[in-house]
This record gives C-alpha cells, structure tokens and sequence, in this order.
C-alpha cells in the first residue's frame, strides 16, 4: 500500500494542528480557542463547502450518477445504525447501542471537509453532488435510531407520543444543514461573476481556517479522552473497526456503480464518518436515557482522528489500487 | 420595596423558546437571560465545546423576579417541561426596588 | 425599467443570503451566528468602507462638488425627520412619530455597504466623499427628533434639562461613526505602500463577509417580523412609500447639482434607507416613551429587505434612464 | 461567615458607567458584572440582534454582595439613575465567607 | 420542594479547574459556570482586556446548589484555596423544584 | 538620524489605528472590540508569525549564529530583571519591583509583530530563528522574578513551598507560547505543499488582522491612562529609559555577534519590549502582593506606545547607522 500517502497527509498543516491541539491538552497548556470562534470557523466551512459544491453541480449539471449516488447515500446513513445497533447490543442496553448505532450512520461534516481538502491538495477532482450527499445523511440515522428504541426498548415510556414534527425539524433544518443546503443552493443559482467575486473568500483563506478549526477539534478530542476509558475495549474497537468497514462498503458500492475516484473517496469517508454534532442533539431530546459522554467520546475522540489521520489517506490508497 | 420570589432556572439553550413560553403564559412578563452557561448534574458535564455550526448544546440560566402566586404558576407549568427535557429550577426571596419607568402605549 | 438589474441582484450572493436568512426563521431552524460575530462582520466592514473612501478622497482631492454633495447631505439628514414627523403624527403619538422620524431621516451603513458592492459589481465609479457623507448624515436626524419632541410634546418632562452633552457623544461619537471617520482618516494620510498592504484585506474578502453579514442580518430581520404586525398597514404603507420618495428625492437633488451616476445611486440609497442602530440606542435615552420594537421593526424589516432587494435596482435603473 | 446584601441590578449596557460609579460613590467596592444579557420587561424584549459596531443594546447583571447600611445607601443613589434610564435592582440576603487575602498596599 | 443552599463562588478563570475539583470532593455534582465575568475587588479591576491568546484573566461565576451539609464541606475544603488565590464565595437560601429526569446508568 | 523613518511609521495603517483606539477612549467614544474577537486576532497573529518562522528556519538550517543568538536570548531576559529589580527597588517594595522586573525581562509579542511587519515593509530580511528567541523569552524572567521575591522578600510566607510545577507550566507553556512553538515547529516540518497552501491565509491578510488587532490595543492602552498617573514620574521614566536602555544592549550585542540589520533590529525589540500578558498571569499567582495595575499600565500604556511608534524606527535608524 502507499504509504506515502499517510505521510504526505501527516505533514500536512491541519493534521499537525490537530496533533497540536492534542499535546496542548496532554500537556496541560491553557490553550483555548473560546466559543464562538470554533463556532466561526465552522460556519465558514459548510458556508464554503456548500458554495464550491453548488457551484460545481451548475458547471456540470445533473445526471443519472448523481440521483443514484444521492439516493445510494441515504440508503447507507439508514442501514448502517441497523447493523451496528445489533453489534452494540451485545454489550449495551438498548439506548446506548441506538444512540451510538444513530451517530454511526450519520456524518461529520468536518471529515468530509478534510477529506476535499485532501482531494484538492492531490488535484484529484470529485463532484459538487458530494455536498448533497453529505446534507442528506444527516437525518435518516436519527430516525432510524429513534425508531429502534421504539421497537426495542420495552419499557420505553410507549404512552409519551413522539414529537416527531420537533425531531424531524432537528434532524433536518438544524443549522449546519441548513447552511449546507442554503449555500449549495446559493452556488447552483448564482451567477458566475457572483461566484467569482466570493472565490477569495471561499477559496483562498479556506485552507487556513481550517486548519485552524482543526487545532480547536484536536483540543477537544483530546479533553474527550478521559470518557473514553469508561467505554472498555469493546467499544474501542468498535470505534476503528466500524468505521474501516463502512469505509469498505462505501468504497466497494462506489466501484459498483462507477464513480470517479474522488467521488469514491469522499463517499466512503461519508458512510466511514460518525457524528458528534446533530446526533447528540436530536438524542438529547429523544432518548435521554443514552449517556451522551459515551457516544460523543466514541465519535470523536477515536473515529474522528482515526479517519482524519488514517483513514482518509488509506482509503484513497485503496480506491488508487482498485481503481487504477 | 416589596417581597418577590427569585426563580432561577438552568437548562439545554435548546429549551429556551419553551421555557420562556412558559414564563410568558404565566403573566411573568420580566426575565433575563444568560447564555453561554456550562456545567454538570447528574446527567454529565455540559460544556461549549459541540457549540459548532448550527447546534447550541450548552446551558441558559434564566432569572425571573416575580409575585409569589405567579411563582407558584410559573413552577407547576415548568414541572412536566423539565421532567421531560431536563433543567432546574430553585426559588429565593428578594426585595424588589420599585422603579418608576415611563412605558409609551400605543 | 430595467428588469434585468433587479433580477441579477436576487442572485447576487449576499442578497440570496439575506433571503437564506429569512427563511432559517420561517421554517424554524436553529441557525444563528452569535454574537460577536455579527459584530464582527460590521466592524470589518465600516473599517474596510472607510479606509477605501480615504484613499479615494486622496487620490481625487476635495472640490466644490463634494463640499456641496457633504452640506446636502446634512441638510436631508435634517429635513427628512421633519416631514416625515407631520405624516406621522397623523396616526401616532408625538414621541413614536418623533423616534420613527429621526430613524428615516438617519442612514443605515448596511445598505450604503450593499450599494457600493452593487456598484464594484456592475464597475460604476463613486467617490470616497460619499463615504464621508455616510459619516455625517447619522447625527442630524437624531437632534431633529429630539426637538420635535421637545416642540410637540405638551406634557413633556420639561423641567428635566435634556443631557445634550452625552447625547451628542452618542451621535456624532458612536462606536460606527467614530470606527467610519478614523478609517476614512487613515485611509487618507496612509501611504501608497500603506493602502497596497491592506487591500488583500479590505478588498478580496469584502464581499464574502457582506454576504456572510447579509445571512445574519436575514436572520435579525425576519425575527422583527412578528412586531411588524401590530404597526397597521399605515405604517407597512410609510416603510416602502417613504423611502421611495426620499430616493426620488436624493435623485433629484443629484440630477441637480450634476452628480455622477454611482454617487447618485448611493446619494438616493442614504436618503431612502432608515437607521436601526444608532438612532434606537439615542432615542433609548432621550424619548423613552417610544416604542423601539416599533421604530426598528420598520426599519430593519421592511425598508431594509426594501432597498437591498429592490430598491438600489430600481433607483440605479432610474438614474440610469434620466443620466443616459 | 456573616451576614451581607445581595444587591442584583438589571440594565442596558449603556449605563454601567453610572451604576458601577454609584456603586463605588457608597464605597462598595466588590462587584461583579455579567455583559450579553438578554431579556424581557414591560418596556419590551432586549435582545443582541442589535449589537453592531459601535452598539451594544444589550443588558448587564451587575451583582454586588455588601453590608446592610451600603446596601441602603446604593438603593438611594441608583432610584434615580433606573428611573430615568430603566433597570431593575434586587435585595436579597447571603452569608458571606471571609477570605483572607493578602492586599499589598504602596 | 425542598430547602437548599445556594454557593456562589466568583474567582479567577484560572482557579476553575481546582474550585470544581473540590465541588466534586464534596459530591456536589450540580454546578453551573459562567465566564467571562469582569468586576471589582479590593484588590483591583478584573478586566477581559487581557484575555489574548491563552490568557484568560477575567472571572468566572459559579453557581451551585446543594444540600446544608454539602455546602458546609464546599465551604471548608474551599476556604484554603480561595486565601491562596483569591475568590469569593457566598452562601444563602433557596428551594429546589425537584425534578425527575430519566437517567441511565451503565 | 533618519527622522523619516518615524514618519513613514506614523503613517503606516497599524500605527494609525493604534492612535485612533486611543483617540476613541479619551473622546469617550462607545468603540469596543468585544472578546473574543481580541484573542481571535492574537491567536493568528501567532499562528502566522510561528508558521513563517518555522518555514525560514526549514529553508535556512540552523547554524551558530542561530544557536547563539537563542542562548544570548535566554541570557538577556534572566539578567534584565536583575538590574530593573535593583533600580526599582529604589522606590517600590519588593514585590512590586520583582514583578516590574519580571514584566521587562520578558518580552510582548505584539511589539515583535509589528517590528517584523515594519521589516517587511522596508523589504529586510530576518531569520526564522527570531521567532524562536521570542517563544524563548518568555518564560526566565517569570523564573528571576520569582527568585527575587524569595530572596529579598524577609517576611515572605517561607512556610508555603512555591509551587514550582504550576508555574513553570504558566511560563513555558501557557497558550501564548504553546501556540507559537506549534507553529514554529509545523512550520518546519511541514511540506513546501503545505507552506504554499496556508500562504494566503497566513501571508496576505496578516497586515490587516494586524492593523484590527492594533486599533483594540489601542482602546486597552488608553483604558489604563488613568493607572499610570497614580505610578509617579519615577516610573514614567523608567518605563521609558529602561526600554531604550535595554534595545541598545540588545543592539551592541547584536553588533558583537554580527547580527544581521533585520535580526537586530528583532533582537533589540524584544530586549526592549515588556510583557502585559504572560506576566501579569503569573505574577497574580505567585506574587499576589504586587499590584497588577502598577505593572500592567506601565508595561502596556507606556512601554509598547513608545517601542511600536517611536522605538522601532528609532532602533533601525540606529542599527542603519552602524551596520551601514
Ligand atoms: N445543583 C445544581 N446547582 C447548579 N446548577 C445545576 C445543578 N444541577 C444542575 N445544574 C445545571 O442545570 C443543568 C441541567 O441540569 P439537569 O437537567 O439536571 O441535567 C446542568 O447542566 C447544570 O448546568
Ligand atoms: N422581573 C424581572 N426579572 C428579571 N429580570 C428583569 C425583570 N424585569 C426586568 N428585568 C431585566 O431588566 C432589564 C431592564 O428592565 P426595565 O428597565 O424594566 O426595562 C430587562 O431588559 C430585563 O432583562
Ligand atoms: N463584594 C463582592 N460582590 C460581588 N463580587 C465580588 C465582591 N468581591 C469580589 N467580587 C468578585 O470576585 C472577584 C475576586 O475577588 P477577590 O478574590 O476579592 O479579588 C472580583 O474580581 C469580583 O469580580
Ligand atoms: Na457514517
Ligand atoms: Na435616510
Ligand atoms: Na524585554
């Protein structure tokens, strides 16, 4: 395999700031970066992504790849809680294996955005619909998820009605979706010369404030440590291996359906990635027996770096051998 | 001066909208807010630090000085919204320092 | 007309993003960016404003036209509030009538902002004086407003001595007025060497943060909505109908006195747009009877979204037909 | 541990100058000052949405802990400054835990 | 319903690792935080115009309520480490709405 | 002397917004740059000047003179707070003194930006290698300032052991100096890719943030106007003459070793310059008896004024001289 690659990708300005943020909380540095400037940085990169992505999808219009890769998404961000529920019910109660099984269905926008940025830097193209499939994986994990406590659980409080019109708005009108879509939506109907005059604040400085979110994400990954350690090694393994599976079925669905090499690296990091943001909000208000330290840690304290370090440059590794 | 009850409550951001609902339903038409609020129950550690995009996971400390019948109304309407979603609330005494302002009607 | 132009200002980014805004409140997400962003965003703005205006004053000197063009200015600044009061007052009290007149005879440094973008987007030039302009049509409107009330209102408080010295402060010395006038300053006495190290600065991001700030200013604007309500539709009617007669108004007055195309377009777009920020906080002080939910409500969600949406299309169209 | 004041005011940013000198005027010099609150009262909502640039229209929560007689003496001195300019003030009772810091003096 | 006592500690943001060690001694597990909070003691102006890069010199404000007993021990354990370093703290009297949230254990 | 240097200075866009921070405090303007946008600006004033130096340091290697400029450094910042402890010991009490001495010894990174941005501008090279003498400043004068307060102090609290491992890890690695070495070291081993990709981000808005974060220091610096008064003439004059005493050290050391004009004039700026930062946090610990106000007004409202207007091209008018 190549591992120059994984080198190459940990020399590479984010990553050594996200290790960075990590030594500054195992050395007990005070170094913070207070909200809501990660809150800033954030925004910036959906805003980003969702722009360049919708901008992408004018350029090259809409065609039968798209709608199945689309669809194809969806389909993967419901099946996965299925099967990772079953495994985590071996050792959890049924809240906990939902809750976990939700965030590992769903997404994290900022893997996605690594993972582009790793694509740029290789000038490897890939699809602006990518972004589209990354908005509409974020829900169908949460409702799957709600659905199997229902089933499940049987003590759960069946009297209470769901307040589905409350979840389904968290799940999909949350604001990181919505600025995903508004900015996609922004990118398909602007004119070039609008496009244009935002490129120096999309794409220049892009680089650079993401590099800077990751230095903030590695400070709090590394504060989510501590959490870890009451998971056991059950979980802990479940946090790489999870991951690395779906990343393999991504990989093996996108060579099914012939996508490019970068769409493929991008939708396997989508099915690979666990969410740490929407899910534990929409948990906390729907299945508020699940311990949220738990799922928070496992999503961002292992499979986050997993895929940001690891993960991405071997995937693309893969899709290299498989696709060349 | 005269005695009012100090409600203080403590919850998820996200429940804001509800709770102060609540506060208006009762007639309670003074209250401010503090956002930004971390801390820790029984439930784990709330922190800022999932504070990113669209999400808000950390707390708000609402603080309401009212009569002690609305109080009263004020805890009963509150009690479900807190069983379900979480929050505290703790009641005290004060003295309120009457202020005569000039409100315009229209 | 031409419809054109207000067609490729709907798909302009900042405009589609003010829209994005608006809708993240009707369909109820969670989106928002917390302060001090916004803050932020307002204060890279008049920063870069500012500074740019400085360099042109430097670049083009000071004549005749714009010594006329600042005196004008002012003089709109002082008339407006005043004819504005006497429709007013025809369904209101004197002190709301007197607070909403003072915020349309003031000026909103947003809209000036989302002019000018429109003019670098469409190449016109315009001067740096009007910059200048901008700075100085905040104060008068507020004084007027506080004599109509002293004027008109019978029972007025009269044995309290109006604390002129800390209300002067508060207009001519405002954080936005003060931040304006230095960077007009410096952007004048500041090197050639100077104003190149900051244009990436100034210059390449600008537009992304209007559109950034315009997303927020949605959001701020659409949450007024419900306070708009309770204002009647003499009031609606006063939001849109007013500043469109004012814009006609500063056309004229442009035609007149020989302006050019762009100052003319951002000469209308001060008269017609209505302050929401440094007039609430001096009537706050000085009237507060008044209603502020009603004055902001009006300024901020109808004549605001009025001109940024339609109006500088339709006032450039305008002066493009009679300057033609 | 002995007895003290809780003194709570409520009120737009723009007066803490006047209240934090009032406060010093009576020689309580402890105080706290909590910025970016947000509330309600008769005179309507005050929110951040307007805090741009050179504005800031959001509230302060000033809390000072005090002697009865200071206590007394800041409610005399602040009626007038909340009367004119809004606000809202609040006594209550705490016990205050003495610290021994060492204060240089020059 | 039930009595409670209510600490409220005001001490520099640096002291807050060492403050909520000793709530936690003491198994209060139920605090709140707020930063950012500036103010005044006999010692000076706490300002937040230091607060650049990884300093934060300005205070926090935490806000805890606990049984009597629990506060004593708070009380105590806290006393050393607010001579040392600074802080304040105070005690008073509230009541707890009880509410019963569904929690799960693993 | 070359009296243009301090005019082409002056006018420089950070200097000018330095000036206006202060005019808006002693006009009582409302102008305020709310946290954290501050400690935003600061952050990525490290950030980029670490990420640079680790660069040059990459391009260049590390030879004698590097090492040898970096022990001096060191040796400068233990040795300076001994002779400032004894002058001021003329005057103040121990604690005071030490402290005072402390904050000289140490170092302001602000005033190292802004002398690096003032080389820039008059095109002079400097070494990586300087950034690494800033980071390593910081911490020995913490170090001699607490020693002296043990040895002079008779009735210092001798029963309490220091707590030597909380404030070595204040001095050494609070975030201000954790951030620059991260950078330093990223920037060192990251690849020519990676330098290239952030350059815009690091590279060509620095001017500007440097400029925003200038015009807050500004409004900070006044604040503190009113604490120096209370300070005497005998430490206005110190805050003056100890830095000029202090820069033509670090200056004839510089010629000793055989600096270069850009890495002198960097050397001299931080021998000069005085800390309101790192300091005062430890200092507040460890030697609570001082006033903070005493050496944060004199550090910040005399000190940093007088090296970034009048110091820094006052220096290199110096240095031009001699090394010419
Ligand atoms: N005893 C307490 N004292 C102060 N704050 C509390 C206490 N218990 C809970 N809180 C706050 O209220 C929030 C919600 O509490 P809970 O609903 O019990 O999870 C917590 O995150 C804390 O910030
Ligand atoms: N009863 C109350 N309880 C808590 N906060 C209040 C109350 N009344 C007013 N406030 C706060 O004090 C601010 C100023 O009050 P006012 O001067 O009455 O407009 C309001 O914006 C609220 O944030
Ligand atoms: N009497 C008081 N009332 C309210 N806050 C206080 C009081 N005394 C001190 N504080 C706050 O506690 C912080 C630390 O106090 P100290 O340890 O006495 O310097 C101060 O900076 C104030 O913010
Ligand atoms: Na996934
Ligand atoms: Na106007
Ligand atoms: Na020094």
């Amino acid at each position: 395999m190549d591992s120059s690659l994984i080198l190459s990708n940990l020399l590479n300005p984010p990553i050594i700031f996200f290790f960075m943020g990590m030594f500054a909380v195992f050395l007990k540095s005070d170094l913070e970066i207070p909200q809501p400037l990660p809150k800033l940085f954030s925004l910036y990169l959906l805003f980003a992504i969702g722009f360049k992505g919708g901008h992408e999808i004018h350029e090259s219009g809409i065609d039968g790849e798209v709608a199945l890769t689309l669809i194809l998404a969806m389909v993967l961000a419901a099946i996965v809680p299925i099967y990772s529920f079953f495994i985590l019910k071996l050792k959890l109660d049924v809240y906990n294996a939902a809750a976990i099984a939700a965030a590992y269905g769903s997404i994290s926008a900022v893997t996605f955005v690594t993972a582009s940025s790793f694509l740029n830097r290789l000038e490897i193209a890939y699809g602006g619909h990518m972004v589209a499939a990354l908005a509409l994986m974020e829900s169908p994990a949460i409702v799957i998820g709600i659905l199997l406590v229902r089933l499940f659980a049987r003590d759960h409080r069946t009297h209470e009605r769901i307040a589905w019109k409350e979840i389904l708005r968290e799940a999909c009108l949350n604001g990181s979706v919505f600025l995903l879509i508004a900015s996609l939506i922004a990118g398909i109907i602007t004119s070039q010369e609008g496009w244009e005059s935002l490129e120096p604040f999309t794409g220049e400085i892009f680089y650079g404030v993401l590099t800077f979110f990751l230095l903030d994400m590695g400070l709090v990954a590394a504060r989510q440590f501590n959490d870890l350690r009451r998971g056991g090694s059950f979980l802990l393994g479940f946090s790489i291996l999870m991951p690395l599976f779906n990343a393999l079925l991504g990989i093996a669905i996108a060579a099914l359906i012939g996508m490019s090499a970068g769409n493929a690296l991008l939708f396997s990091v989508l099915t690979a990635s666990a969410s740490y943001i929407a899910v534990p909000a929409a948990m906390r208000l729907t299945v508020p027996e699940a311990k949220p330290s738990l799922y928070i840690s496992m999503a961002l304290a292992l499979t986050f770096p997993f895929n940001i370090i690891l993960g991405i440059p071997v995937y693309m590794a893969i899709i290299n051998h498989f696709w060349a | 001066m005269h005695p009012v009850k100090r409600i203080e409550i403590i919850a998820s951001s996200m429940e804001q909208r509800k709770i102060v609902d609540c506060l208006e339903k009762c007639q309670v038409n003074g209250y401010s807010v503090i956002r930004d609020v971390t801390g820790r129950s029984d439930r784990g550690v709330v922190s800022d630090d999932f504070d990113l995009a669209g999400s808000t996971l950390s707390n708000i400390y609402i603080i309401s000085f009212c009569g002690a019948d609305q109080a009263k109304a004020v805890v009963a309407q509150l009690r479900p919204i807190l069983n379900q979603y979480g929050g505290t609330c703790y009641l005290s005494d004060a003295m309120e320092i009457r202020s005569m302002n000039c409100v315009s009607t229209i």
